[in-house]
């Protein structure tokens, strides 16, 4: 049989197959060099940037839950103009999109980093991260929120002509309204799911296990949380969705595909297995060929068809 | 550079109640091992625990391309690896992190090692005799039995001392006691620690108040492991101004000067 | 040491000790008789109870995820009528507050159902739960919207005379608001979380692994998502929480009471090892001695201390 | 009545390509258990498979209080049973569901089994051969080295008869092709099947046609495994004017008259 077709392409980022990392955990990419050929990855998205250096919070900032894990990095990151001065030269070696996160506190935070990034030789695209407190609105996400989140698109499409891809939350009422006011806003994509509001509590210490209180849950045990997510924005609106959430193997993969993402990322399943991603991206070739299916694009929301 | 790849079981021993000594096959691993690293163990097939486990790399037979690894049985994880026979294969990712800054060939230099918190001081030790490094490990533990090394009939190629919170073994006490009257005594060129947070907190003002260099070898819950996800971070002091900055314990360290560390 | 005090009150509901069921796992408690001492719990909560008797949905009705299990039963149970006549006198020989759940499709059934189990001889308590979707609001979650989940738990209120539970859906924005709305309303205890929504695909097949779609997620998966609810809810509120999600071990149980549940209720754990409740209760007892705490109360919402 | 008890492995014997046989000491279970029921395993400590998994009951040995189980490894859970070894102890609850309803004594009885669907038929076989039934086994497979029983060297203390879809071993065809020669001839009183659905299904006509009762073993997901959750429910024929109704496979099942099972 021929080599099936992985190319697939996220509002104009071509990708040569459709496997890319979830932000903040593959780093700015050259820590999982050692083990991984990143050429062979379908794009890379990059650890969220903001406008300035941040500290991030205190450790302990991870801790160990049933098929997953709660973080609180608090966006630590050395700043938007290190990453183009640092990170991203060396990213440019490689024939890999790059996807830029990025996260602020304020509308303007957003406009300014997609400005700052706009032109900038080797960037594929932007990830507008509207998961972090917003610290004007009172503490309150912006993704929680359609109006917030749909400002802070309109202001992110005004200030860079990069696709882009917006980055939703899964602790809302409804994701779908939430998908519907971004696109209505002007995002070119979307990607999901980011990771779930949750807590651990240290019994011994009688206190939360994490520093900061409360933590994100990523990993398994929040993938069909993520595919039911995909699953109802495919549904209600045609536009491209990179989807994520758990992906540990490339039949993990293929069933957000067949949900309806055109692209996976793979985030904690790195921590897992540092060759997590082309594991995976052969595994979908594997499937492909053994189900005859000679182009990925067949198999994007296949499970709503029939 | 770091590798990862699956290394064969070549000898699991328990050495003491919940004590298990580990050797591995990882050539590829032993080949650029320096005393301070440490490896990222996946100890089970499935998804329980998720995560890898770190231990630190307790020494290495480059001849062999064998790794030794000293482990205490505390959860999942290291209950899982105690359970790994012979010829059974593990992933191993290593070796990780910054290492310890070796000293001057001849210098004197202190080890204080708490409990577990002694695996990485005895490859530390083992290359300091090599380099003619006057070397003196000092081991505590709660009590005799729960001693990791330094029992009775174990043979070191460098000098000893023991300390027990309870005195069934040694110095009735503190092991940074035992520190103390060797830095107000004869006094040490550098000291290297690894143990619990109390332990590395008590040297870390022994040093300072007798001026004497360290480096201490820290833990903190990771994620991958190598520098990606931010989680393993430990407070130091900042540099150009900031007041402090969170350092990644995975790729900055584990092995940190002393003076950089910020205790609260 | 002399034996620990155990026993809690939910809103009137002596308990032995914290220990209940999670509605819809362990049956009416006969099926699980023959391997737990019901009177060792301290309460059980019911199969969801309708009017009249529903036949649910087709099967598949459950997939495994990790650390968790995703479930579209449809609510089949054989209606109010039967539970009062074959399985009330059933539960009624043991020593065991009996607390009822309830569902229906308008707030009349929820009030109908209410007025009915009022005065019932055996019945300790109603738990309401109004995650199930609402039929006259189009398929919207009563459990997702502040103002209806108030109405129908006024409703309840104003027909019987029972301590009313109300058991919060985790798939909302903010817990902390639908709290606020049914107590206010009258809800006299909370109980959280019900299960989150999700799905699975079977790759094979190219079509959604549960017959009905979507299901509810349960088990340690969800544990995270379950302590940050009753953490904030417990901040927010002075009401008593029956905690629930992926609990497995008295340490997971123990997690839910210093977040702030004065009892905790066990699900699918019951699936994995038929004595997880009694096992449960006897691990608190033993945690108790070790840390020397002489009575539970200590315990609840103690990380919130400090 | 059924009990949760930590059952010793007794033996462990691979039979086939993926397939096993295990005994079990379980003397409260093999006391009550009939053909046609099942025990629910626990197959792991940890949390992953997070289910127990049900097996049918292949057989028992009241003497020695030993329970045969006969399965296939199609995935974690049964992949993690295969791995377990003697002396190792599995939580196994047991015995739950309805088993088969035996035929009058003397009666002609036909079981057909598809795959490892023939495990549960096995100790029928086994106990109506006690109770002078005439018993004749009809086992399908895909091919001769897929076939659970029934190769060269297999006794029972029945009649056997094998069908195999590529001809390797056997009829040539599906099973139902010899059920259905059977019943055309000298035909039977009573059929027991076991197997896919689709196998089940072509029973099921083929008995409506030659008007012959049946009773049918089922699988289905399961959660609880004692009929608290709902989750293992099929489609049978209602009760009292409904059309239909949703019945528990494993406390009204597994085994259902064929007659009630509403296929679709
Ligand atoms: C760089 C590094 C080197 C290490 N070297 C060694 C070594 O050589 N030998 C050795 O025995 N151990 C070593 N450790 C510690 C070892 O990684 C942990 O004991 C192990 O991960 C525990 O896993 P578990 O699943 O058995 O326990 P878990 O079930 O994860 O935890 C059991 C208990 O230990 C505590 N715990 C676990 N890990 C940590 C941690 N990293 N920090 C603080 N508390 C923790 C938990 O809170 C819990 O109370 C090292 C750790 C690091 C970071
Ligand atoms: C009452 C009953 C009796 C059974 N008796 C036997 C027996 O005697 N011997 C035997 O080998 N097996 C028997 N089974 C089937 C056995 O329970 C499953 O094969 C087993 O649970 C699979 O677990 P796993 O973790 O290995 O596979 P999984 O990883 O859970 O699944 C592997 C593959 O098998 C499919 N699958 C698994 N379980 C089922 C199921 N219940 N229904 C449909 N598809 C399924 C999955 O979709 C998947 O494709 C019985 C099942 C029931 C309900
Ligand atoms: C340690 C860690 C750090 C993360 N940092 C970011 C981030 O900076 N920006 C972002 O949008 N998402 C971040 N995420 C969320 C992931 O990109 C991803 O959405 C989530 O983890 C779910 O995928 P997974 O289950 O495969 O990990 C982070 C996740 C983890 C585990
Ligand atoms: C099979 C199954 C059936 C359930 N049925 C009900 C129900 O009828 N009513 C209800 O309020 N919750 C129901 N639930 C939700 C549980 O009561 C509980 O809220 C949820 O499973 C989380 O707890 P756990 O993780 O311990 O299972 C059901 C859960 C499962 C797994
Ligand atoms: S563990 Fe990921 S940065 Fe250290
Ligand atoms: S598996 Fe729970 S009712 Fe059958």
């Amino acid at each position: 049989m021929i080599k099936p077709n992985l190319a697939v392409d996220v509002a104009g980022i071509r990708m040569k197959n459709p496997v890319t990392t979830a932000s903040g955990t593959f780093g700015f990419g050259s820590e999982y060099a050692p083990f991984v050929d990143l050429n062979r990855l379908g794009a890379i998205v990059v650890k969220g940037t903001t406008l300035l250096p941040r500290r991030g919070n205190p450790p302990p900032r991870i801790v160990e839950t049933p098929a997953g894990i709660l973080n609180a990095i608090g966006l630590q990151n050395p700043g938007v103009d290190h990453f183009i001065e640092v990170a991203l030269p060396y990213l440019r070696q490689f024939d890999l999109p790059v996807i830029v996160n990025i996260a602020g506190d304020t509308v303007e935070d957003y406009a300014a980093l997609a400005a700052r990034l706009d032109g900038v030789p080797g960037v594929a695209g932007l990830e507008v991260n509207i998961s972090c407190p917003n610290v004007k609105k009172g503490g309150l996400a912006f993704g929680a929120d359609p109006d917030s989140a749909a400002a802070v698109v309109r202001a992110v499409k005004g200030a860079t002509r990069l696709p882009v891809v917006v980055k939703l939350s899964p602790n809302v009422t409804s994701i779908v309204r939430l998908a519907e006011a971004v696109v209505e806003a002007g995002a070119d994509a979307l990607s999901m799911i980011n990771t779930l509001l949750g807590m651990a509590i240290d019994i011994r210490r009688r206190r939360p296990a994490l520093a900061n209180v409360m933590g994100g849950l990523s990993g398994p045990a929040i993938r069909p949380v993520a595919v039911r997510a995909v699953w109802q924005v495919y549904q209600a609106l045609k536009v491209p969705i990179v989807g994520m959430g758990g992906i540990v193997t490339a039949e993990d993969a293929l069933e957000f595909i067949m949900a309806g993402a055109t692209a996976v990322a793979v985030g904690t399943a790195n921590f897992i297995n540092p060759r997590a991603t082309t594991d995976i991206i052969e595994g979908i070739e594997r499937f492909l060929v053994e189900e005859g299916v000679s182009d990925i694009q067949e198999l994007i929301g296949a499970a709503h068809m029939s | 550079m770091a590798v990862d790849i699956p290394a064969e079981v070549v000898q699991q021993e328990q050495v003491g109640p919940g004590l298990y000594r580990l050797s591995l096959y990882a050539p590829q691993i032993t080949r650029s091992a320096v005393p301070g690293q440490f490896v990222y163990i996946r100890c089970t097939d499935n998804l329980d625990p998720l995560l890898r486990r770190p231990i630190s790399i307790h020494g290495v037979n480059r001849g062999r391309g064998e790794l030794f690894l000293l482990y205490q049985v505390v959860g999942k994880g290291t209950a899982l690896l105690a359970g790994k026979r012979k010829g059974e294969r593990l992933g191993v990712m290593g070796p990780l992190g910054r290492g310890f800054t070796l000293p001057a060939p001849g210098q004197r230099v202190v080890l204080v090692g708490g409990g577990i918190g002694v695996a990485p001081l005895v490859f530390l030790g083992q290359e300091l005799v090599q380099r003619n490094n006057q070397v003196c490990l000092l081991v505590g533990a709660r009590s005799a039995h729960q001693l990791p090394v330094g029992k009775e009939g174990y043979t070191a190629p460098f000098e000893l001392a023991v300390a027990t919170d309870d005195g069934s073994c040694g110095h009735h006490g503190p092991v940074t006691d035992l520190l103390e009257k060797i830095l107000a005594g004869e006094g040490a060129d550098m000291v290297y620690a690894c143990g619990p947070r109390g332990m590395l907190r008590q040297t870390a003002s022994l040093l300072a108040r007798y001026d004497v260099p360290g480096e201490f070898s820290l833990e903190e819950r990771m994620g991958c492991g190598v520098g990606a996800c931010l989680s393993c971070v430990c407070k130091t002091a900042g540099k150009g101004g900031e007041p402090l900055q969170y350092r990644r314990v995975c790729v900055e360290g584990p092995v940190f000067p002393a003076e950089q560390l910020v205790w609260d």
